[in-house]
């Protein structure tokens, strides 16, 4: 398996700090394929669940993060029969309402398409090496990680 | 000589990024026992180890992993990605 | 409940015979709301599986139609915590590669968002009234439900 | 009277989209018992019921649904919409 993350067959990983193009991404995206009948994508945006959020600002881990979902994307195409994944994910300052992320899934069953969404979700939240720190009242506060997503990796 | 890195608060509490440490350590828990005993914002940062997850070398792995030819240790919190 | 489709709280259903945008429709769907952090969309494309494919065909039943796909969403929306709905599904004169329908789910949490466009996938496949026609060799037939279709209906 | 529609290969086998039926049918059964004793294409198109799907106003239902009010019946194959 690559350590370099990047453009493989079939496997496209992408960690930034500027925003995506949403609606390009979804666009292209196994555009045209027509032996996968199944397209998935999940798009994860920062909350403002307590109403004054000023901002979100995400760490990750340089060299390792390419690596970590690049490992997680290969470990989904193992198990489920995928033409297609792509994994976004930004680091740096956002705002609510902002994009911070996409997974899209590609295969020629629904079921495939879904469960690898799911499992890349998944694993993701919990494995790749990311932290996200809340700015609200003039504070700032790590996001505390939740056992809910730990234990969502044990139906996998 | 190895690298290590923290992330996040662990980051904020030892006060930098990175450095470079010179160590005999055998495990991941040797080491942390080292840096405990070096200062007060170390012993500060790995109080409480079941907050903490380390890798080695980028990959995510346990505290009693081994660190013979290791180049790079990192400490972190539980990652909250996605 | 109403039985006219279209626009609602937060469901919006579109049954047309004209492609539409995918690319847009993912990046309009649930924008800017700072309360849902979670949006998963599936799009189904027509496979051309032996390699023959010459077009699909789809007919559906007029008036029933979006009544049926209203009341599988209002469903969805009655189960699953969600901000947003949207279901588009096409009919008529497809080529292979060409999407044929799309939902999108908008919700807090991701699970809830993944389960609810599942369901409406399951419910969609075999509760509204679609039926594919293939053309391949000179020859038209009619796509067979599968079993599985209507056994994944169980689990809800 | 009330109308009868068919979709996909129940359409092809009947040769037509709709037609007005005067009937008084109890039940969606009892119609199509009716049905297949006017012609051939009829007794060939409702052959087999468990290859049916029935709708009554364009709700679903089963082939012992009553007819009592209904304005519009329809007769198909299973749904292969998505």
């Amino acid at each position: 398996m690559s350590d370099q993350g990047g453009l493989r067959s079939g496997l496209r990983v992408v960690v930034q700090e500027a925003p995506f193009d949403f609606g390009a991404e979804a666009e292209r995206f196994a555009a045209g394929r027509t032996d996968l009948g199944a397209v998935v994508t999940f798009t994860g945006v920062v909350r403002d669940v307590a109403g004054g959020l000023e901002g979100m600002e995400i760490e990750h881990y340089p060299g390792m993060t390419e690596k970590a979902l690049t490992e997680i994307a290969s470990e989904a195409q193992a198990r489920w029969s995928l033409g297609e994944v792509l994994v976004i994910h930004r680091y740096g300052k956002m705002a609510a309402g902002d994009r911070i992320m996409m997974v899209a899934t590609a295969s020629a069953h629904r079921q495939h398409a879904f469960e690898a969404a799911e499992y890349l979700m998944d694993y993701l939240k919990s494995r790749a090496p990311f932290w996200k720190k809340e700015s609200a009242g003039g504070d700032q506060s790590w996001v505390a990680a939740k056992d809910e997503d730990e234990a969502a990796l044990d139906r996998w | 000589m190895i690298d290590v890195l923290y992330f996040a608060w662990v980051r904020e509490r030892i006060g930098l990024p990175k450095e470079k440490i010179e160590t005999s350590a055998a495990t991941v828990a040797a080491l942390v026992e080292e840096l405990k005993a070096r200062e007060e914002r170390y012993e500060a940062a790995f109080a409480d180890l079941s907050a903490l997850r380390v890798a080695v070398d980028q990959e995510l792995t346990d505290f009693d992993a081994p660190l013979a030819g290791a180049r790079e240790v990192a400490f972190f919190p539980p990652m909250t990605g996605g």
